[in-house]
């Protein structure tokens, strides 16, 4: 049976977890205008709220936009490796967005298929993440469209969902969950989380993943890729606030006397991303690399791994300088095929 | 902050091969003493020491720099420690903006007859640094949440902007018909759009969410693959115009402008915008706005404000604000004036940047990034609109166009006529930190 | 790299006294790259070059490091050790560990930690030495003199006494210049024309000289070794060859009233003429703006009476091409007008002198030709306005010179002995005249210098007023000189005949758009800028482009002739080989990833950086870049600190070494 | 053409007849003076050899009033005056703490503005040749001598609208109107006016020489843009010949009392019958 809450005794709660020497992170104001995912120094900035989608994605908690792997030392003898201390503290996320917590579970996928990333798995086992269903939703949301919706349960431990009374309504999903929180593990799908899922209507549906795939096994070649890039700077603010974008680099940090390997994220817009010591770039241009970006969310990822790369939190279009993003994309497509 | 007991100071020397490196020569031979905590690398002259080595002197840990060459008059090759002195009037004007303690910062004119003040000068640096105690500029505590440079966006200004489109469009249309140009860079309804055919001139847009600086795909290949073009600009986007054609990027020839005159988009660059008629361009569309003046504190009470806090709460706020950058690189793909075929971010033979979004690569990123647009940024504010994290760029740039300003009486994409700010000197140029 | 041989010099014990070398030499073989680490007495000595070459060639090292002296004492030693053993000498890195460690420090741990730091740092940085090829220029062995003033024709005379042929343009008829106008010099008062003919004379007959007088430099392209100069030769409607300088011509003319320029106005010159008899080249020139045959179609006396026929009206400016290898700029002087009327905004005029208003105040050029025996009043001293003997004459020294209300801050230099001399031949002259002078200061330094002054004020008696001129009136005839005597402490009223103002020395006109033309700065009176004021004082910041004489600064003649041969040798210099070999540490632009923004065009102090094309074969422009022109970059590398995208680097203290010094030190 | 119109202590007392002079000769060239309201001291003398910031004040709040009331030229026909007013301008502009101090100080924005004119110049934008037409009587009978005075055209840096040494521009009004200029030696020197009070003496003896010269270079009267300069040369000319024993009888114009005249005012409109010496009973009629 589900538990309640009151919001102070969230905050309370929250606080002592902090005290405890817990990493806890959640979304945060961090200027006028601007709420992000952020590690917490003090209950009072937490932000748990339905309504408000964060700039960023939690992706960062659990696989960091930079992380050290191992370190190296050169000398006149040659060169030595050395693992760097490691110590994952236990983590917690609160106030994510179903959209955000969804990803956790596919980007296990990409991290265990063909070796097992200890960086990734140390720090997914020691998070437990505590989603707030979405009271509401903007015009670049589209979790419907590819499968979520504003209660979704998938990658969250527990679930809160606000009653408007003051109180949110509790319900562990997963041991993990029950463990942190201190109560029983409830069958998927269960109680107020869904009425309050029915009572906000998810973003309408605007198209269909599968037409998506069609599309672009045909039009590869299309002009419509390199005409819809003229606008996109080749920044990385899109891969970068998404919640799945997983591609990284790695580089060598040091002097001649040695360093540390480090890996960094990396994303597909930039132009340097494929290219070639050779100088050859197999995207020479920015429509090859946006074709890439959606190929790879709808039809490569999906082949290979069964799902969709893409939660639809719509980060991608909020955060592109020059309006473009998946969904704006997407709708291009549909309208272009009328799909 | 006090000494430390029993600490030795790190200090990195640039200095010139002819006047200081000799001095220090001299100081040898002299057998004139001083402490051994100085390490000197050689260049050829003043004029080849680029900040960001001195910002990677700072990241290895010194605790003090040292940069030194030729009297002003005697450089060997007779104008080098003038373009030195001038690129250090801008770095020091920055650093303060970050908070960086600049008393670590150390310039001197020691000629090769100047044994005795090249021991003196070491002297001195070494004691004030060990009474300084050790320099870690990178462990500071980011500022908490909540802590905000204070920029105030004016609220945007509700207008009917019907009239303007309608003009947009029939002069895109015009152009394109007459055969003008090839394509219309323009704003649409969610973005920019590049518009080939006269009948999809409609498209154009123009209301307050028309921000971006369009003059940023004038060298983007993809665009000029298209053929002639025609780039519509409000006033302070025009600027960038003049300064791409003064660094040979484009052809003011080749280009139709398209002006706006723009009464504002309730940005803050907005409230100080003086520039809100085109200067230059082909054809002014709606000019009844009036080209508005500075305000009465300013174009940079926003920066001054913020330089009232104390030097650490400056570095504190970087620090925080720093953090949180992804190294997206959104400020400098939307910079007109980043057009580098391949930017110094991405080399790494050698790193002069660290490429990972630490504090330190974050750092050395904007530190490289605020000070090659000094004398170039028109303060489009781009760069801090496209920033996902949200990051208050403007204020370093504010800071090397005050400098520019102050110091040079020069202010980017003004005038024409007038000689950049980098790359020209003035023995006028003050010198009163170069001891 | 990573076979890195480090070589530690005791330097007796210079170094090895307060440097531990043992655990310095330790410590080098731990550091990444070094296979071989030796320390010995004398590094610099031949067993320890030996040292060095053995291990070289034993270990195959590609890198050497020697920790010694300052580097401006032996890298140029160890530079060659290092070839010899067939090492490229730039992969060679001298550690400073005696001017800068061993001789400062007294400490021996710290002072061997260091000498360890500054190994290490130059371990680092050959690792990324680059073997460099000394750079080589053809050069063409042929000069350009521009100005054939006394100074220029020294110069043209030295270069081709050094074997090289020289080109010398004159822009007025003859060479000669202003000391062909002078009357007598100081201090020595001996006939200038008497000293300067014969080298003028020289100079025409000089098989190696070239001569191109009534000609203009009119653009000059290319750089040190390599210049392309296009000489405008003024039409002269007088053939050169078939004309035997009869001067019948002359004679003819009926147009005799036009002021002669060789006289400052002071006498005049028919439409064709030589400007004075001993010109060189002895032919006259048709003056274009006067001739009635050329202006209206009339005259033409002069084409009748010439006998050879050498006269030809359809004469025209022509453009001629000399290709250079270095130039001589000796474009000289012209006296500041001292009237109101400026070309410059920032120099204003005297008018408190009525110079252009009374007749009889003169500059010292026109006194010059008044005492001159070749002048026009064949050296009698009689003023312009009636032609009487002046009784009193004023001479006023510093008119413009020192004088910053009117623009001009510096000293002219000669003013102060060419106004003693002139006191001297006036008395000589007129014994009973009276000679009163006005100055601020003597400044008569130089050989026999202040003796002649003395002379002029304790034997000839000229009465010297340390003081200024306020003003001169003229009064039934009289002018009216009104100054004041400051060592006396009261104010001066000479009523003299005549007042010869000594005007500052300016650059002759024109000198900016030439100055241009060869990319060489300006001072902000037009002067030429000389490379460095103590150690490159013919030089200029455009290699292969020397200046001597006053277009440089004031000077007098032997001055001007000792800087003309100065000039002359360096000339020599850059010819002694067919090619110049450069040091190749310099500048170089990447090609690929330069963004043509040209900052370092506008920044490079020689010019030395170019705007160029990259065009595919078909001829289709790739892109625009910017190029370092190897004749003419020094390496001082400030194109590097202002390339945004480090496109710019420079060899022998490229990006990669010097980070990776400062990285050392991590 | 309407300007600014900034007189003066002197022209609103001891010498009103210039004053007078110049308001119904301007006016006859339609050149209409409005007068800048309020206006005060313009610090010369007393203020400018004792206190540097008063003596940039006194001028400053002048030229603000001026500006301010829509004046861009303004015109000063008393040398002193213009001079102090320009001397101002100029350290105004150059000095931006002391600007700052000064607004203070004045309860007024300093800024560009207005052009200050002394008399030679407004006939010069009148127009010579405009004036040439407008002649009426062209003063074939007077040979005249222009004295400038020690600062119509000095120092050289403040007022440098002519020569400071040989200045030509008021022959070029005087050659207008139909009279001849002489030349002559001391159209620059000082008529004494600085040692009214202290030593009457000197002036006499300056005074006498500008007289003695312009009469030497046959001049048969003076023509002044200056109050000072009328004063010494006018009232003390009687005084002057007697204690050098000398007989000049010359009448000393205004600069506008010539123009005027040309233009056929008459002596009363002109104010000039006001004047110590008056003209020649053979001048009156051309």
């Amino acid at each position: 049976m589900s538990q309640r809450i009151s919001k102070d005794d969230l905050r309370k709660r929250t606080g002592a977890w902090i005290a405890n020497g817990k990493t806890v992170a959640g979304p945060v104001q961090v200027k006028p205008g601007l709420v992000l995912y952020a590690q917490l120094q003090s209950p009072e900035v937490l932000l748990v709220d339905g309504w408000i989608r964060p700039g960023n994605s939690i992706k960062e908690f659990v696989f960091p936009r930079h992380e050290a792997l191992y370190g190296y030392a050169i000398d006149g003898a040659g060169i030595t490796l050395h693992d760097l201390p490691a110590e994952i503290p236990e983590q917690i996320i609160i106030g994510a967005h179903p959209c955000d917590a969804a990803a956790l579970p596919i980007l296990d996928k990409l991290f265990n298929w063909d070796y097992p990333d200890d960086f990734f798995n140390r720090r997914r086992e020691a998070t437990t993440v505590i989603t707030i269903a979405c009271a509401g939703h903007d015009e670049q949301c589209f979790c419907t469209s590819v499968g979520l919706g504003p209660a979704a349960e998938r990658g969250s431990d527990v679930m809160l969902a606000d009653c408007g009374d003051g109180s949110y309504e509790v319900r562990c999903l997963t041991e993990k969950g029950a463990v942190l929180w201190g109560g029983t593990v409830e069958p998927a799908g269960d109680g107020a989380a869904q009425a309050a899922a029915k009572s906000v209507a998810g973003p309408e549906r605007r198209f269909e993943p599968s037409d998506v795939a069609e599309f672009a096994k045909e039009h590869f070649e299309d002009p419509f890729w390199r005409e819809h890039a003229l606008a996109c700077v080749g920044c990385g603010a899109c891969a970068y606030t998404c919640p799945v974008c997983h591609c990284f680099d790695i580089v060598d940090e040091g002097n001649s006397h040695g360093g540390v390997r480090a890996r960094n994220w990396d994303a597909c817009q930039f132009a340097m991303f494929t290219l070639h010591a050779s100088g050859h770039n197999p995207r020479p241009a920015q429509g090859a690399r946006q074709r890439q970006r959606i190929y790879h969310k709808f039809l490569m990822y999906p082949e290979k791994f069964g799902e969709i790369l893409c939660t639809g939190c719509g980060n991608c279009a909020r955060n592109c300088p020059v309006g473009l993003g998946v969904l704006p994309v997407i709708s291009e497509i549909c309208h272009a095929e009328s799909i | 902050m006090s000494g430390t007991i029993g600490f030795e100071p790190k200090i990195v020397a640039f200095v010139c091969n002819w006047c200081t490196y000799l001095g220090a020569d001299l100081a040898g031979t002299a057998r004139l003493e001083y402490p051994a905590n100085v390490r000197i690398i050689r260049l050829p002259c003043t004029g080849r020491i680029d900040t960001n080595l001195v910002v990677k002197a700072l990241e290895i840990g010194a605790d003090a720099v040292l940069v030194s060459g030729c009297h002003p008059g005697d450089c060997h090759y007779s104008a080098g420690n003038y373009h030195a002195r001038r690129r250090w009037m801008l770095f020091r004007d920055l650093l303060e903006v970050v908070g960086f303690d600049t008393r670590r910062l150390h310039f001197t004119w020691i000629s090769a007859a100047e044994g005795r003040k090249f021991q003196q000068v070491i002297m001195e640096i070494t004691e004030q640094t060990r009474a300084l105690g050790p320099y870690r500029p990178y462990e500071t505590e980011p500022a908490q949440p909540g802590a905000s440079a204070g920029t105030i966006h004016p609220p945007a200004l509700a207008r009917d902007f019907a009239g303007v489109r309608q003009e947009l469009r029939a002069a895109a249309r015009r152009l394109l018909e007459e055969g003008k140009v090839k394509v219309v860079i323009g704003y649409g309804a969610s973005g920019p759009v590049f518009i080939t055919r006269p009948e999809d001139s409609e498209h154009l847009e123009w209301n307050e969410g028309c921000l971006a600086n369009l003059t940023v795909y004038l060298k983007r290949p993809e665009v000029r693959a298209l053929g002639a073009a025609a780039v519509v600009v409000k006033g302070c986007d025009e600027r960038a115009l003049v300064v791409l054609e003064k660094e040979s990027q484009i052809r003011r020839e080749e280009l139709q402008v398209i002006g706006v005159a723009c009464e504002g988009l309730g940005q803050a660059k907005c409230a100080a915008c003086d520039t809100h008629v085109p200067r230059f361009a082909d054809q002014i569309i709606s000019s009844t706005a009036a080209q508005g003046e500075a305000p009465a504190d300013g174009r940079y009470a926003d920066l001054e404000r913020f330089l009232e806090k104390p030097r650490e709460e400056r570095l504190a706020y970087w620090t925080a604000e720093f953090d949180r950058c992804l190294k997206c690189y959104a400020c400098r793909q939307v910079c007109p004036m980043c057009y580098c075929e391949k930017c110094l971010a991405d080399k790494n033979r050698p790193q002069a940047i660290d490429s990972s979004p630490h504090r330190k690569g974050n750092f050395a990123w904007h530190l490289s990034r605020a000070i090659h647009l000094a004398g170039r940024c028109v303060g489009c504010d781009e760069c801090t609109r496209a920033c996902p994290a949200g990051i208050d760029l403007r204020l370093l740039n504010l800071a090397l166009a005050r400098a520019a300003e102050t110091q040079f009486g020069y202010r980017a994409g003004m005038d024409p006529a007038v000689e950049p700010v980098v790359g020209v000197y003035s023995l006028q140029d003050k010198e009163e930190f170069i001891q | 790299m990573s076979r890195i041989g480090v070589f530690v010099c005791w330097c007796g014990e210079n170094i090895a006294r307060t440097v531990d070398v043992d655990k310095v030499v330790q410590a080098s073989r731990a550091l990444p790259g070094v296979r071989v680490a030796e320390h010995y007495k004398y590094m610099c000595s031949d067993p320890g070059q030996a040292l060095i070459r053995d291990k070289i060639v034993a270990d195959k090292l590609d890198g050497v490091v020697v920790a010694s002296c300052s580097p401006h004492m032996h890298l140029k030693t160890f530079r060659r050790a290092v070839a010899n053993a067939g090492l490229n000498p730039y992969r060679m890195e001298v550690a400073n560990v005696r001017e800068h460690c061993s001789w400062v420090h007294h400490d021996k741990a710290t002072a061997t930690e260091k000498a360890i730091d500054l190994i290490r740092m130059s371990v680092a940085k050959v690792h990324y030495d680059h073997a460099l090829q000394p750079i080589r220029v053809p050069v063409t062995r042929r000069a350009l003199v521009i100005g054939g003033g006394v100074a220029g024709i020294q110069a043209a005379l030295d270069i081709a006494d050094s074997g090289y042929e020289v080109v010398l343009v004159e822009r007025d008829p003859s060479i000669g210049g202003k000391m062909a106008g002078l009357s007598e010099t100081f201090p020595t008062l001996d006939c200038s024309q008497c000293i300067l003919t014969p080298r003028m004379v020289e100079a025409g007959q000089r098989p190696r000289i070239r001569l191109h007088t009534y000609s203009e430099v009119e653009s000059v392209e290319g750089f040190i070794g390599n210049f392309e100069v296009t000489i405008r030769k003024k039409a002269r409607y007088v053939d050169m060859v078939k004309c035997t300088g009869c001067g019948e011509c002359m004679k003819i003319c009926p147009l005799k009233r036009t002021p002669s320029e060789f006289d400052f106005g002071m006498g005049t010159r028919p439409a064709i003429y030589m400007p004075f008899p001993q010109a060189v080249p002895a032919r006259p020139v048709v003056d274009k703006n006067v001739c009635a045959k050329i202006i209206r179609n009339g005259c033409g006396l002069c084409e009748k009476k010439c006998a050879p026929g050498a006269i030809n009206w359809q004469d025209r400016d022509e453009m001629i091409q000399e290709k250079v290898g270095a130039i001589v700029v000796a474009t000289g002087y012209k006296l500041y007008s001292i009237g109101r009327e400026q070309k410059s905004a920032k120099i204003t005029g005297y008018g408190e002198y009525g110079y252009g208003k009374y007749k009889d105040v003169i500059d010292g050029l026109q006194f010059e030709r008044l005492v001159s025996a070749s002048g026009p009043t064949n050296g009698e001293i009689k003023r312009p306005s009636d032609g009487k003997v002046p009784q009193t004459i004023v001479f006023i020294a510093c008119v413009g010179s020192r004088d910053n209300a009117k623009g001009l801050a510096y000293c002219s230099k000669i003013c102060c002995m060419y106004t003693a001399k002139h006191t001297m031949l006036y008395k000589h002259k007129v014994h009973s005249g009276e000679a009163h002078v006005f100055y601020m200061d003597i400044r008569a330094g130089g050989k026999g210098y202040d003796e002649f002054v003395r002379r002029a004020i304790e034997q000839d008696g000229a009465k010297y007023y340390r003081g200024r001129v306020s003003k001169i009136t003229q009064e039934d005839g009289k002018l009216i000189v009104r100054g004041a005597d400051t060592l006396a402490g009261v104010p001066v009223t000479v009523e003299a005949d005549m007042v010869v103002l000594a005007a500052a020395m300016r650059p002759a006109d024109g000198i900016e758009e030439l100055a241009q033309k060869l990319n060489v700065g300006v001072d902000e009176f037009g002067f030429l800028l000389e490379s460095h004021p103590k150690l490159r004082p013919v030089e200029t910041n455009s290699a292969g482009v020397f200046i001597c004489g006053a277009c440089h600064a004031p000077k007098d003649i032997p001055e001007s002739v000792a800087q003309a041969s100065a000039a002359a040798s360096k000339v020599a210099v850059t010819f002694a080989a067919s090619e110049l070999t450069r040091e190749p540490e310099i500048a170089k632009i990447n090609e690929l990833t330069c963004a043509a923004c040209f900052a370092c065009v506008r920044t490079c102090p020689y010019h030395a950086v170019e705007r160029a094309e990259i065009r595919a074969r078909n001829g289709t422009l790739i892109k625009y870049t910017a190029r370092v022109n190897e004749g003419l970059c020094m390496g001082c590398g400030t194109c590097v600190a202002v390339c945004p995208s480090k496109s710019a680097d420079i060899e022998g203290f490229t990006e990669e070494q010097i980070y990776s010094m400062v990285e050392a030190l991590a | 053409m309407n300007i600014g119109y900034y007189p003066g202590c002197a022209l609103h007392g001891s010498s009103n007849d210039y004053d007078q002079s110049l308001r119904a000769t301007l006016g006859a060239l339609d050149v209409t003076l409005s007068e800048v309201d309020d206006w005060i001291c313009c610090g010369a003398t007393a203020a400018h050899s004792l206190n540097h910031k008063l003596a940039v004040a006194l001028p400053a709040r002048n030229l603000a009033l001026a500006r301010l009331q829509g004046h861009a030229e303004m015109l000063a026909p008393c040398p002193l005056c213009s001079m102090q007013l320009l001397r101002a301008e100029q350290a105004l502009a150059s000095d931006d703490k002391l600007r700052a101090e000064i607004e203070v100080i004045v309860e007024a924005p300093a800024g560009a503005g207005p052009r200050v004119l002394n008399l030679i110049q407004v006939f010069e934008n009148a127009g010579l040749d405009r004036l040439k037409s407008a002649v009426k009587k062209p003063l074939k009978h007077l040979k005249a001598a222009c004295y400038y005075g020690c600062l119509l055209v000095r120092p050289p840096g403040v007022t440098s609208f002519d020569d400071a040494e040989q200045p030509r521009s008021m022959e070029a009004v005087v050659a207008a109107t139909g009279a001849s200029a002489v030349d002559w030696n001391y159209k620059t020197e000082c008529c004494g006016a600085g040692m009214t009070m202290a030593s009457p003496e000197t002036v006499l003896e300056l005074s006498n020489r500008i007289l003695a010269n312009a009469a030497a270079h046959g001049a048969n009267c003076l023509v002044v843009a200056c109050p000072m300069c009328h004063v010494n040369l006018d009232m003390k000319q009687t005084a002057i010949e007697k204690r050098f024993g000398v007989h000049y009888h010359l009448p000393i114009y205004y600069l506008s009392d010539l123009v005027g005249m040309a233009l056929g005012l008459s002596p009363g409109e002109l104010g000039t019958e006001r004047h110590f010496v008056t003209a020649p009973a053979g001048a009156k009629e051309a």
